[in-house]
């Protein structure tokens, strides 16, 4: 069938592509080829050199950390097909971008939609330059899934609020700079008595605690308010919104969740590629195990079927306009294979597979283990997959609860 | 849903409103019951044609619309939601055969009949009952000899697309070709094929690839085909799961029933995604093979879930002739098992990936 | 370890053993030799020749159909351990025991545990001599799995009950004799509201209607009840006593229908003897295909633990006296493990496996396809594998509902 | 549960008194945190051996009690419930195969040690990541040279048993044996243990079978330690879900729970019985290969799953060290890949069924 071409755009396009090689080819340091991106790394923090400086400085410079914002925010200003180029060339060129976190994520995108002018003209940029580190005040401890129980109070002090509670689960939030979170303004209506407002982690009265994890690692933190003065100017949207901006939020957290970001991160090289390392292969190059081989590609074949899914998911919504209903399937189905793959892994290498520390595991082995045990959160964070089923159900397929 | 052009959504919609208003699964229990020697309605096979769905892949010089794959899948699933019964796949795959292996001169003479619906097609490959890429039929000074297990659609068929050890041939009904019924459990047209001493010709073009590229496309159609089916059962099964009541409550409030919708409701996106990349591979040429072994394979994993679930959701009137959902297992486990059972397309995808 | 011998028990066993051994040889017709127990079989009867009704008939004047029945009442009055013998002895001469069904397996147990004393005399010999076919009314069209919504009415007549009404899933209801039914006799009260009482299948005004299944077979009815009269001496129990013993009597049903009775039916022979008559094997004799013979084994390792789970449930239901809640988990397990194999021998056939009618096909092959249909049902009826489950829930775990 | 006598009822009410006062999961922390070298509290240890657990398995003429396999599993069980770091089940298994395969000497020297707890045993089997039933360990004029990896309780071991191309030895620790930590994600003892020419004396009873049955045992007194695990992971669970509340109702109110605590219950039910059978296997001397298999099988299958499930069912707690349930997640997973994955088991249960 003939594609429909468009002369002028393509030739716009191949200008931009040009434009970016020059500017990898002038910005990123050789030495850094291959890294990951520190800041986005829900795991912690690593030390930023002077080589990981510069090439954040000058990514930030042009905005393409977050390539499709608004340039007048410090966003790239970028169509989703130069963003594509972007991340193509980096990816050829052995780059990456240097600005992630849960400011670029969630926080960044809600704020662009919610916040005021003033507001938008204070966080964002510094965002976009990856200068700033927020963290995400959402659960409690009697409110996890169910984030109407919320019981964190801020209470109307005039031209402050003054917060008290506490919160768990905050992603780093020892190391995070800023907190969105969601706080109880009204306690007599559960759901629009939630408002969305902006904390400084620095500020009298907040203390952290991290929490350990069956990992070993603490990505998480309890973290408690003590008459925590906020000012007005940084509550987002109307008092009582915080329910409608929270949960938009989390449909970002959501698409992120699965779609692209942390799934994606999860992943690593092909299941079949290290099987072949650790496996024996027959006469064919083939797995000589072939009830292995077979789980592989069983696993390989839904995964496959869930990057289309994901497509699927990004073309239409954008035909539709807007966050699709779909974010919740997405969640549901990608955390589900991460954990599958995370499994079949071990299974692949044996004991192998199960190093804790010390001698005789690779590096990666290590942090194989690590990522299968941390991976078990992501089908509880961010929405467990039992409430996404409930949101499935009640939302998309329109079967009720017994009224 | 693919993102469609304007005419795909028109073939779309003309396809859904014909199941719909003609061809309801009311018209595959008459055929169910009348038994016309094809299989299927003739009548019905006659409008399709007309509406010029057995030329969607063929190119228009030979009589076709050459709309594409993605529209021929459009078609095919709206049959399989009706399970609409008739040699539309069947034909489409043979035509393919000839649009990728043929000569200029089987071309003319055979496309321009296969798209006006004058002669019915089908792929006569597999000798035994499960697909595993072997094959002995041969052919000696033009003659085919061999026996096709379990060929689609042969009771309408005239002319049957034949898998040799050395390549495909095209072989009409008449001398030389007999048939035994083989009535399976979807009660659709199947039977053995017996070639003995057919005259054949074979189909020289498409290279070393071909008999893997008509497979390929039977795959996707067939899972075209069963997205269809996954889709309607799903679609009764949560209106139903909406309308009865027990235990003074409607059964879509159960908790433990809305969290299995929504696993299959994911099992049915997944599947979409693969059938429907499968159709667009094939239109645009690139990762066909891999392409349509995710298809078929995501088709069988999701329709066997969903067919059985259909099932147990609907209680006991499921297990009734009466309702329709018992056809979907029926025909959920006959397409299953053609063209590659779910382990010998793993084994496929592994060898594609190369382990 | 040592184990306690009893030496009387034994040598009595021994002689047991050797009467078996006798009264077979001089009863059973060898032409009989392999068949299977006609009147027992849900699909519908087949035809009694000489030599059946002989064996019946010979079965039926020891009691030995029903070997662990009091033997005042028709039945063979053996131990456990007699019967067990009994069975090994039969099963040795390739004989079988010819009476069974539905008042065998269930009406029986309940009527010999809840009938009064003339009610006892009047119906177990007969069943014991498998001389009449009961039926079971229980399923109504809006009461499914959901019993307490019955609305088949018995009105009081003074001697009699006048029932009106529609019962449907009626097993066998076309050849059956006697009808063992659920009615309500009391509309005030849901539960304490329902009866049991047997009804002649031969009276005026019992009208049946075979519904055809999806293995088209019509092995069950719907049932109409117009002005049907029924005695009262045809009440089990007492009046509004129907809930517990409808109940007592599924009990048995599932029993049946996991641990011995149906599910044992329906297996056959081992599916790896099926798979290598229907696959290639390789040198070693091993299927050749280590995909499928890897799965048989999944699933003949799981059935080889849920017949000891089912030994198991029997033993200590016999320690603590009485039909254990286990029969929920067999009834559940052994239903799902039943399906699981007729799909996976669907599977080891390919298409070859999936012959309706007409050439090409063996008997065992077609049958195979009915039986996968017609075990479909399995889940569904004797309260569907939801109810199990909300009753395992419920009952066993103590997992309550909202309140 | 099996239905036990009174001896029996005896010991596993006295191991779970002990292990509930003296051994709950908190010793297992502390042993943990305070990281004594052989992985155990060797208190602990003393105490069990006192109490007679080091010999169920172990003659009476040799200092052991001979109470059997069951009563041996339902010990083993108790201890995984409270995840009690020992090498009880390491002792016995050694013990097990001098028991089968020693000489009236080597039972004499060996046995009485070993029940007494003076010594602690090991098997040295596996040279790889997997168990595979390949040892290609070399002995030459008594001296045994080879690498085995992931050798349990290897910290605390004295005594290895040793499987060689040739059959099983026994190995001293002392010269020609070194250790290599290898911690693994249990935190329990593993290491590769090094022979170079250490003096070994064969095991030369028991016949060819001898090596097999020293595994099925293995196979099933592990997979008794992970039933323990499974039940406690399903009723501290169950606890849970019974307890905290959420959108105002109880967790146990909800019916997608209650349906997965139902799934979960049924394959507690048959993992007790296919671990129940090993061990009566065992005791009875009948069908032991066959026992076992199914045994850790359905062990592997069942606590997979069950210690997946109890992550997932106590949400966001359940990933934090504070609570224990993570803890079983990365014991079964050690236990799952020992003596033979799921794999590894049916292509063994397929080979003894003769397909």
């Amino acid at each position: 069938m003939a594609t429909l071409a468009e002369p002028q755009a393509a030739s716009t396009d191949d200008a931009f592509r040009e434009e970016v090689r020059a500017f990898i080819e002038k910005n990123f340091p050789p030495e850094l080829k291959g890294k990951g991106n520190a800041l986005a790394s829900v795991e912690g923090p690593t030390q930023e050199g002077p080589a990981e400086k510069a090439w954040r400085e000058a990514m930030g410079a042009r905005g393409w950390g977050v390539p499709t914002w608004p340039k007048e925010y410090g966003g790239g200003g970028l169509t989703r097909k130069q963003a594509h180029i972007l991340n193509e060339e980096m990816a050829k060129a052995g780059a990456y971008n240097p600005i992630g976190g849960m400011g670029v994520m969630m926080f960044g995108p809600t704020l662009l939609e919610y916040g005021s002018e003033e507001q938008k003209r204070e966080h964002i940029p510094p965002i976009a330059r990856g200068e700033i580190r927020w963290c995400q005040g959402y659960s409690e401890p009697n409110a996890g899934s169910d984030l109407a129980n919320l019981q964190t109070f801020a209470e109307d002090k005039g031209d402050h609020y003054l917060v008290n509670g506490q919160k768990t689960w905050t992603s780093g939030g020892q190391w995070a700079d800023k907190c969105f979170a969601i706080v109880r303004t009204d306690r007599s209506d559960k759901h629009n008595g939630i408002s969305f407002m902006l904390i400084d982690m620095k500020d009298p009265g907040v203390e952290v605690r991290p929490i350990q994890m069956i990992s070993g690692m603490s990505p998480f933190c309890e973290t408690f308010f003590t008459d925590v003065k906020v000012p007005k100017k940084n509550l987002v949207g109307k008092e009582g919104q915080g329910w409608t901006i929270g949960k938009r939020l989390l449909q970002h957290e959501r698409t992120n969740l699965s779609g692209g970001g942390s799934m994606a991160r999860l992943m690593g090289n092909a299941l079949s590629d290290i099987a072949k390392k650790y496996l024996e292969t027959d006469e064919n190059g083939e797995l000589a195990d072939k009830v292995m081989r077979d789980r592989i590609a069983d696993f390989e074949i839904r995964w496959q079927s869930f990057l289309l899914t994901a497509k699927r998911a990004v073309e239409e919504s954008k035909a539709a306009g807007g966050v699709s209903e779909i974010s919740s399937v997405l969640k549901k189905l990608g955390t589900k294979l991460g954990q599958e793959r995370a499994e079949l892994l071990i299974e692949i290498q044996g004991l192998q597979g199960l190093g804790w520390e010390g001698e005789g595991f690779s590096d990666s082995e290590l942090s194989g283990v690590r990522a299968w045990l941390f991976g078990k959160a992501t089908t509880i964070y961010g929405g467990s997959t039992e409430i996404q089923n409930n949101i499935i159900a009640k939302r998309v397929l329109g079967m009720l609860d017994h009224q | 849903m693919a993102i469609l052009n304007e005419e795909q959504e028109m073939l779309r919609d003309m396809a859904r409103n014909w199941t719909t208003s003609e061809s309801p699964v009311a018209a595959w229990r008459k055929v169910r019951s009348e038994k016309p020697v094809e299989g299927y309605s003739p009548d019905a096979w006659k409008t399709m044609a007309e509406m010029g769905w057995a030329g969607i892949v063929i190119p228009e010089p030979f009589g076709g619309s050459e709309f594409g794959w993605l529209s021929a899948g459009l078609v095919v699933e709206e049959l399989g939601k009706t399970l609409t019964a008739s040699p539309l796949v069947a034909t489409t795959l043979a035509a393919s055969a000839i649009v990728l292996g043929g000569s200029d001169e089987q071309k003319g003479k055979w496309l321009p009949k296969l798209a006006s619906g004058e002669r019915v097609g089908t792929l006569a490959f597999d000798e035994g009952p499960r697909h595993d890429g072997r094959y002995s039929a041969k052919v000696e000074g033009g003659k085919l000899t061999g026996t096709k297990a379990f060929v689609h659609e042969a009771h309408g068929a005239t002319l049957f697309v034949v898998a040799a050890a050395d390549g495909l041939y095209l072989v009409e009904k008449g001398d030389g070709v007999s048939l035994s019924d083989r009535k399976l459990t979807d009660q659709r047209s199947h039977a053995e094929v017996t070639f003995n001493g057919a005259a054949a010709e074979k189909l020289t073009g498409g290279g070393d690839t071909l008999l893997d590229d008509v497979l390929d496309r039977a795959r996707i159609l067939t899972a075209a085909e069963m997205l269809g089916m996954a889709q309607q059962v799903f679609d009764v099964t949560l209106d139903y799961l909406k309308q009865r009541v027990q235990f003074n409550q409607v059964l879509a409030s159960f908790q433990a029933l809305q969290h299995r919708m929504a696993d299959l409701f994911g099992d049915l996106a997944m599947m979409r995604s693969a059938v429907e990349g499968g159709l667009e591979a094939l239109d645009s040429g690139f990762g066909i093979a891999r392409a349509a072994t995710v298809a078929k394979a995501e088709a069988n994993r999701v329709l066997h879930t969903m067919s059985r679930e259909g099932i147990q959701l609907h209680g006991g009137i499921g297990m009734t002739d009466e309702y329709d959902v018992g056809f979907y297992l029926k025909r959920a486990r006959v397409l299953e098992a053609s063209w590659g059972s779910t382990s010998y397309l793993r084994n496929r995808f592994a060898t594609l990936a190369g382990y």
